[in-house]
């Protein structure tokens, strides 16, 4: 091997592969017929030559370990297993199939390429005036589904309507008032004030807390005392007069 | 370089450049190639492509392609983009539907829900609710019914053809 | 609207845009005016510009006028300074057009040595590449094949008008 034809700067190469293909163009011979031994031999010198350049990486330095396993395995004598013929065999695949990715990239590179071959219009203008059209995506079917479900919804609504059964605030301080009235100056039990016609215990319920709420109004408005010595003690009232 | 590659060529150098090309400009790519008679080439290639969707025009002796001013009509390109209508537009439309001529307050009774502005205007833009003159009662309210083209898009002859609500229930609309 | 008046419409259509144009746009506007052939209206079209210095030419199936490949040599006055790519960046874009859809991995063992973010930016950025879903093999690495605008800028209608390259259909495409 002629070692002058080995000066390559390194930096020509797309990789280690790419340099072992370069090589293998001096065989002069098919790549599928290639001397593997030679290739790893060139290969090996040429890494050697390099060593100290340090933009030799890693990728090179893993080619030359595996060319020279490979290499150590073809001097052995014939009791080869079939593991290294087929390591052999896929250094040859490798080379060949990128030798064939190299021919493809340039018949790429080759093909009519725009802004090189051919124009595309560049002028921005559109002649053509483009507007959306909003079309609306209800069917009848939906209409009519939408309209069932509002009268099936009002109905239920009109069935469940009943008179109010609660003792409203409204109606305690009407009746507390009346009680403000006529109980004017004695303490008295708040809850004595309940009307007698709480039959059921919601009802009742309602009330209570509808009288607790009156009570407290009246109170605000400077109208009633209220006095409770601790929560176990009923809650007493007295209505105020307004002279004192 | 014959006369009919110099044609193309002039083509293809208007037809791709980013501004209106010169009479001097095409002059001197041309020269390039020969001496050829650019203004007649300029000549053919108008009446090449006069009656063409492109047609060659010039505008203060610069030279570009633009379409066909015949073409003009068909200029406005609209596409479609559906739409769906909001759970509220669709019961406002619904309700108005079957118990038009009705008022704003009155969908909102039935709903049970506020009626906003909006979906009125949505439905008046589609041309699918119309006014239907005010309501004789305190405030005058105005009432509302469908127009023309709520029949159109649902594809009903009348407003009469609408099921009755017992109909519909009778063939399992009502099911959830 | 008669058949004339069609073609010139779809002649503009496609003159106007700025992006090559899919069929169904083209049949969706020409559908406004009536019921027409539009793939023999383009047929037809392409036929008229075949001899001119503008094209008809389509590239998986979108439609655009383009200045005449034959002109190369005239028309390279008007070239822009365009950024030549780099060796390994032409290499990795020819691994992923032949071999599409392509691991890293894949690309890497190929070329024998790393493929560099950089390389795959550049593809992506220009729309020559993009990507195409996961291998559903360990770690589910991503795969990449070309992207329209690879078959437009190289004048390819879709990708088997790629360049029969013999070298690389003895190796077999499925030996990765």
């Amino acid at each position: 091997m002629d070692i002058e034809k080995l000066n390559l700067n390194i930096s020509g190469f797309e990789g280690p592969l790419d340099l072992l293909l370069e090589l293998s163009k001096n065989q002069k011979v098919d790549i599928t017929k290639l001397s593997i031994l030679e290739l790893a031999d060139q290969y090996l010198d040429f890494i050697k030559m390099n060593i100290n350049r340090l933009n030799l990486s890693a990728d090179y330095l893993v080619m030359a370990s595996f060319l020279a396993l490979l290499k150590s395995r073809l001097l052995l004598p014939k009791d080869e297993t079939e593991e290294f013929e087929s390591l052999e065999e896929d250094i040859t695949k490798r080379l060949l199939h990128y030798n064939a990715i190299k021919i493809a990239s340039e018949k790429i590179q080759s093909l009519y390429q725009e802004g090189k071959d051919f124009f595309t219009r560049k002028q921005k203008n559109n002649d053509f005036f483009v507007s959306n059209k909003i079309v609306i995506n209800a069917s009848l079917h939906d209409l009519l589904k939408t309209y069932v479900s509002i009268e099936k919804t009002r109905k239920r609504l009109n069935l469940h309507i009943q008179k109010d059964q609660l003792f409203s605030a409204d109606d305690a301080k009407l009746w507390l008032k009346y009680f403000l009235l006529n109980f004017n100056d004695q303490w008295s039990e708040l809850f004595d004030f309940l009307p007698d016609s709480l039959i059921n215990y919601k009802l009742k319920k309602s009330a209570i807390a509808s009288i607790l709420m009156a009570s407290l109004i009246y109170a605000q408005k400077g109208q009633l005392q209220i006095i409770q010595d601790n929560e176990q003690r009923k809650i007493l009232i007295k209505a105020k007069r307004k002279n004192g | 370089m014959d006369n009919l590659i110099v044609k193309k060529l002039v083509e293809a150098l208007i037809f791709s450049s980013l501004e209106p090309l010169t009479l001097s400009y095409i002059k001197k790519v041309v020269g390039n190639y020969g001496d050829f008679d650019v203004n007649k080439i300029i000549k053919e290639i108008e009446s090449d492509y006069k009656d063409k969707g492109i047609n060659l025009f010039s505008s203060e002796n610069k030279w570009f392609f633009r379409t066909s001013p015949l073409l003009n009509n068909y200029l406005k390109i609209e596409t479609e983009k559906k739409r769906k209508l909001s759970k509220s537009t669709m019961e406002t439309l619904a309700i108005i539907s079957y118990h038009q001529p009705v008022t704003r307050a009155e969908i909102e009774k039935i709903r049970g829900k506020p009626v906003f502005k909006g979906t009125i205007d949505i439905l008046l833009d589609l041309k699918w609710i119309k006014p239907k003159g005010r309501r004789e009662t305190p405030g005058r309210p105005m009432t509302w019914g469908t127009d023309d083209e709520f029949l159109k898009h649902f594809g009903l002859r009348n407003i009469n053809d609408l099921p009755k609500v017992e109909e519909l229930e009778s063939i399992g609309l009502d099911d959830k």
